[in-house]
């Protein structure tokens, strides 16, 4: 495994977007980070800038109303990014999926790395979809636009 | 300090401080605010509509959804609201259930409301114990519904999932630790100097000014009002529980932090009741599947203030109309009003302070032409 | 002559060690800071997650290079090394030896203005990134800036008075000389430095320009990738200076003891003061800009001058 | 200073952390996780489908692939199917580690057991 | 309870119908002209200051505008009117009570109610570009039709 590739894994900051979630999802997000279960022991470090993130965890559907501002952020990110679906919600539009103000899941806007079901996903149910996520990026196993590192614009 | 002569400040969508994409627009001279516009709607989902497109069944599933913080107050809401369409008699230990789940709802939510606080005011420290406090109440809340946010237990008709003598026993022990924190915190949040440097004197909201502004919940009380939808129309089993209407006369952000947190001891209290008068019975009643032509208004104190939902039925298994007005809609008025004359730096710190939560303001429809 | 030693001092395997030394105050910090809030903090990268910041900056280097359109690009460009050389520079000053690697009659000056040139590289980072968080970040930097320097500066001369010497290596000396330490002899002088480090380092309760929940990351806002590597990088050797320039003026520097080499006593000492400062960071919230600056100038600059004043009169020192 | 006592006894005391995933995460016995069918007692009545809020449920009545269509990337884990299933077919089980790196894979198809089918069809 | 429904005797002339369906909900039904004057005794006299919100619902040639105004916060009483679809014009009542502003607007924004004298009858929740005239929760706008709206079609 080559030094960049172990730093990654090691190291996914990430950015939490809602859009348009009922908060049930964000407050498990953030419950993640609280001493019970302190994601920060993955090196995992929440932050407000897209430009410092490497992981965006979604939550909500996609209201159209904020469409234009998630592919902002995403574009924001600098590569290599990834992409996390929190809730069933981002991840198919679940209840409001037949909503007329709705886009449905994540991946109808922007690429998707890993999907994580529930309604909300428990902490550990989050825990556990990030930690496929980096094994995922450990592994061969590539999605979404990740390339990897490869392509480095410099 | 200036950063130049009047210059407008956007806020949001994406902002730290939001949990929740919102937008408002701030005139700042110099460092003072003097104009605010607020542009709801990142979150709309159109969920109105969508509640006339289901069944009455499947919206309770949209009602608890509008929510994931106070998805119990929806759902009693909406039972609440639909039962009177009806009208049906629930059975006395599902409105103890209830009444229970919402009392812990109360505590979570205000525990996670005062962290944030923390937070916002730079406190992390604090946030993190409150946060780790609370997951006490959601252990609680996900033995009893088998989900920690949203607990699908309210039924129409009901409730789904019964309260065991084992399970009341550990709420009350979880209780009298739980309490015992929250005065600990308390003992901080009053005499911290650096938080109370941050909330003494801001975002001031006169009791006038509250009335007139329509002003609900714990901003409301903060300002000196009394009232409380628990007190003044009692649901579900209040009217038969003793307990106080938390008022505070400072009318400031410390003011609505002190009312909340001394709101988590009076609930604490009140399940520590409700527990030990728990009725025996059913626990559901089932409900028709049409519905006559009728009206209803159904009222409940969800964590941030009144809720209140109106729905109006047509005689199909579909409602004609259902309203939904979330606590922070009925707030908005008056902290946009709080926020003139303010600091730029405790702008966070005083659209905190109603606890906003926007996913449930946005009800229906936004759409982007070029989306 | 003085370009020769400058070179010198940049081949200097020293640096090495340095940057070590920074990454390993960083776990230090986040591990203490975690533990407080009582979390387990940084696990799995190496033992303890000891790696953990080596991850974050390998990480951030290999990144893709975003430079904002609305930028001034050959600021943005070169401000992340100026800022990581800056603090780097300063630490060669510090007599983390026993003697500082250049050490020379008045570097406690040069010290007060390589901070100052800090914070001015911190103000020319936030104001061209253009973003607005970004320039609020830097006006609240370089007022902070305007506040805490100059109690910090007369914190400084107050050990100075007292040993006759403008040199950081004398003064250190002259506490193994007399073993007794400054931080007995002054203590108002230490808490006040203390303080001023915190808002140097942009630390709760005065981690006001990069305050998250208010300007998402202040002046850091609009850099990613390698510049943002880099600025974490100095920011670690800013903590590294911080508390070794604390510990060689407060507790008495790096004096032998037994068969421990000198090195190892100083950086004992400085990761007591790094654990203060985290501590210190954990249980307070943030202050406002403007609380901010009256309360430096209404407490710490009275104080300093009381300071001052009982030294000039022969009480501590 | 007055959250001083508090903090500096975190130190020396136990984090809270909980070690997951490498220890088992905390599951109440009554967790609603993803639910699952048993197909030798479901007789395709399709109450679950028309329980379901989000049309998570897709039944197909006849064919070589009669049985259940669930959509487990739709599902909000409500527990509805299982109280409205006469037959007591659909479990709700407390497996909520469902997470995935593709939605295609979130699609599980239950099918009928053949004979099963045919002597449902006889009674 | 008693004593407004008794109070409630004394505007016989503008009140259409009174129901009270259970303990401290009551819905009245009042005539459309002189709405606004009847409105402000009402208030004055109840002291009805506390304005919990506005329900517009369309009644297919109608629409009926339901003010629920809390008696001390404790009782709920419903205050319907009628506005014809073809003008839908009412008076706002923020002068009155100040914190109507935004159920009024956002009343505006989805049902299309002009509130004349109303500070700023501009879009809240409706998002920048949506076609005017197209009001969401008219029934005559079905999900389906909504959504192509939404989606750029008119
Ligand atoms: S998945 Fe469920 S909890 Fe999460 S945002 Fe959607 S509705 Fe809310
Ligand atoms: S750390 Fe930042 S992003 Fe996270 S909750 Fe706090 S303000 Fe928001
Ligand atoms: S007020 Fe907030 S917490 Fe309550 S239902 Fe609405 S969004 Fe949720
Ligand atoms: S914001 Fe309000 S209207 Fe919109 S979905 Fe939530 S509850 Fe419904
Ligand atoms: S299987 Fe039998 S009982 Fe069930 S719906 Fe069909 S006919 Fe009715
Ligand atoms: S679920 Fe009930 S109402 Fe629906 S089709 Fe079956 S029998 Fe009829
Ligand atoms: S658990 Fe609820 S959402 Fe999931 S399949 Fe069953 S009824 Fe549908
Ligand atoms: S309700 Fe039960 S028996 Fe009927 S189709 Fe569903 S699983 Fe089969």
């Amino acid at each position: 495994m080559s030094v960049r590739k172990w730093a990654r894994i090691r190291s996914p900051w990430l950015i939490h977007f809602n859009t348009g979630g009922c908060n049930g999802c964000d407050i498990e997000f953030v419950a993640a980070i609280t001493p019970r279960f302190d994601v920060e022991r993955f090196g995992i470090k929440l932050q407000g800038s897209p430009r410092h993130a490497d992981v965006l965890g979604v939550t909500g559907p996609i209201t159209m109303q904020i469409t234009k501002r998630l592919v902002r952020i995403y574009r924001q990110m600098p590569e290599p990014k990834f992409v996390v679906a929190i809730g069933t919600c981002a991840t198919s539009g679940g209840p409001f999926k037949d909503c007329y103000s709705v886009h449905g899941g994540v991946d109808t806007v922007i690429p998707v790395d890993v999907y994580i079901p529930g309604c909300p996903p428990k902490p550990e149910a989050i825990i556990y979809g990030i930690a496929k996520l980096l094994n995922k990026l450990s592994g061969s196993g590539s999605g979404g636009e990740d390339n990897g590192g490869h392509t480095q614009k410099t | 300090m200036s950063y130049g002569s009047t210059i407008k400040v956007p806020f949001g969508p994406q902002h730290p401080a939001l949990k929740e994409p919102e937008y408002f627009l701030f005139e700042v001279d110099g460092d003072i605010v003097v104009k605010v516009t607020p542009r709801i709607g990142y979150v709309h989902r159109g969920v109105e509509k969508a509640f006339e497109q289901e069944t009455y069944l499947h919206n309770l599933y949209l009602a608890e959804r509008i929510c994931g913080i106070c998805s119990h107050a929806h759902t009693t809401c909406y039972t609440q609201t639909v039962e009177g369409l009806i009208p049906l008699e629930v059975p006395p230990r599902a409105v103890y259930i209830r009444l229970i789940m919402a009392e812990l709802e109360r505590l979570h939510s205000h525990s996670l409301w005062v962290g944030i606080a923390a937070h916002e005011a730079g406190f992390d420290t604090l946030f993190m114990y409150l946060w780790r406090d609370r997951e006490m109440i959601m252990d609680l809340m996900e033995e009893i519904s088998g989900n920690r946010v949203t607990h699908a237990i309210n039924t129409i008709g009901g409730v789904r999932r019964d309260i065991t003598s084992e399970q009341a026993n550990k709420i009350k022990k979880f209780m009298d630790k739980f309490e015992a924190n929250v005065k600990e915190y308390m003992k901080v949040l009053e005499t911290e100097q650096t938080f109370l440097k941050r909330t003494k004197g801001v975002g001031i909201l006169k009791p006038r000014d509250a009335i007139s502004l329509c002003a609900v919940g714990p901003t409301l009380r903060a300002s000196g009002i009394k009232s409380d939808v628990r007190a003044d129309d009692p649901y579900l089993a209040y009217g038969e529980i003793p307990f106080n209407v938390i008022t505070h006369d400072g009318c400031d952000v410390y003011a609505r932090t002190i009312v909340r947190c001394e709101e988590m001891i009076e609930s604490a209290n009140i399940i520590r009741y409700a527990l030990d008068h728990l009725p025996e019975g059913k626990i559901k009643v089932p409900p028709p599947r049409t519905i006559a032509p009728n009206e209803s208004v159904g009222r409940v104190e969800a964590p941030r203030g009144e809720l209140i939902h109106y729905a109006r039925s047509n005689g199909t298994a579909k409602p004609e109309r259902y309203k939904v007005r979330a606590p922070t809609l009925g707030n908005l008025a008056s902290v946009c009003q709080t926020l003139i004359g303010a600091h730029v730096a405790d702008i966070p710190m005083i659209l905190a302070g109603i606890d906003p939560c926007f996913s449930c303001m946005d009800r229906v429809v936004i759409i982007n032409k070029d989306a | 002559m003085v370009l020769y030693e400058i070179v010198g001092v940049f081949i200097y395997p020293g640096i090495a060690f340095l940057f070590g030394l920074a990454f390993l105050y960083e776990w230090i910090d986040r591990k203490f800071f975690a533990r407080v809030q009582n979390r387990i903090g940084p696990l799995y990268t190496g033992r303890s997650g000891i790696l953990q910041p080596v991850a974050d900056f390998i990480k951030l280097l290999s990144k893709e290079d975003i430079v904002p359109a609305s930028c001034e690009k050959p600021i943005f460009s070169v401000i992340p090394i100026v800022y990581a050389t800056l603090p780097l520079i300063a630490l060669f000053v510090i007599p983390i030896t026993g003697s500082a690697l250049i050490a020379f009659e008045g570097d406690v000056i040069f010290l007060m203005f390589v901070s100052a040139l800090i914070t001015l590289t911190v103000f020319l980072a936030g104001w061209s990134s253009a973003g607005s968080f970004s320039r609020i970040g830097s006006i609240r930097s370089a007022l902070q800036m305007l506040s805490y320097e100059i109690p910090f500066g007369l914190a400084l001369i107050g050990p100075a008075i007292s040993t006759h010497s403008l040199s950081l290596t004398k003064i250190a000396q002259w506490q193994a000389a007399n073993s007794s330490w400054f931080l007995w002899l002054q203590p108002i002088g230490f808490a006040v430095v203390l303080i001023s480090l915190l808002a140097e380092l942009e630390l709760v309760p005065f981690d006001i320009p990069e305050a998250e929940t208010e300007i998402v990351a202040g002046w850091l806002t609009e850099y990613g990738g390698r510049r943002l590597a880099l600025f974490r990088l100095g920011k670690d050797l800013e903590l590294v200076m911080a508390s070794t320039l604390v510990a060689s003026l407060y507790l008495g520097g790096a004096q032998p003891l037994f068969f421990i080499p000198p090195v190892v006593i100083l950086i004992l000492k400085s990761i007591i003061v790094l654990l203060l400062i985290s501590f210190i960071r954990a249980i307070f919230a943030r202050f406002r800009i403007d609380q901010m600056t009256s309360g430096m100038w209404t407490y710490l600059l009275p104080l300093m001058i009381v300071q001052i004043l009982l030294v000039q009169f022969g009480i501590g020192g | 200073m007055s959250l001083f006592r508090e903090a500096a006894r975190q130190i020396l005391r136990k984090p809270a952390t909980v070690k997951y995933p490498f220890e088992p995460g905390i599951v109440p016995p009554g967790l609603r996780g993803r639910p699952v069918w048993d197909m030798e007692k479901c007789i395709l009545c399709v109450l679950c489908q028309n329980a379901c809020p989000t049309a998570a449920i897709k039944m197909i009545p006849k064919g070589p692939d009669a049985g259940i269509e669930y959509h487990l990337d739709r599902c909000i884990f409500c527990a509805e199917c299982a109280d409205a299933c006469p037959r007591k077919a659909i479990t709700i089980t407390t497996n909520f580690e469902l997470a995935d790196t593709s939605r295609s894979t979130m699609v599980q198809h239950y099918k009928k057991p053949q004979q099963a089918q045919t002597q449902a069809a006889k009674t | 309870m008693e004593d407004i429904l008794k109070r409630l005797e004394g505007y016989k002339d503008n009140i259409i119908e009174i129901k009270r369906p259970k303990e401290r909900r009551i819905f009245v039904r009042v005539k459309s002209d002189g709405f606004k004057n009847f409105l402000s005794r009402l208030i004055e006299d109840l002291e009805l200051r506390h304005l919990s919100t506005i329900t517009g619902v369309d009644l297919g040639q109608e629409m009926e505008l339901l003010y629920h105004f809390s008696y001390k916060y404790s009782v709920e009483i419903s205050v319907g009117v009628k506005v014809p679809k073809s003008a839908p014009k009412v008076p706002t009542i923020t002068d009155l009570i100040p914190g109507a502003i935004f159920y009024e607007q956002e009343i505006h924004d989805l049902l299309g109610i002009e509130f004349e004298g109303h500070p700023n009858m501009g879009p809240l929740i409706v998002p920048e570009g949506w076609p005017e005239g197209v009001y969401p929760l008219r029934k005559e706008y079905t999900v389906q039709e909504l959504n192509r709206i939404a989606r750029g079609g008119r």
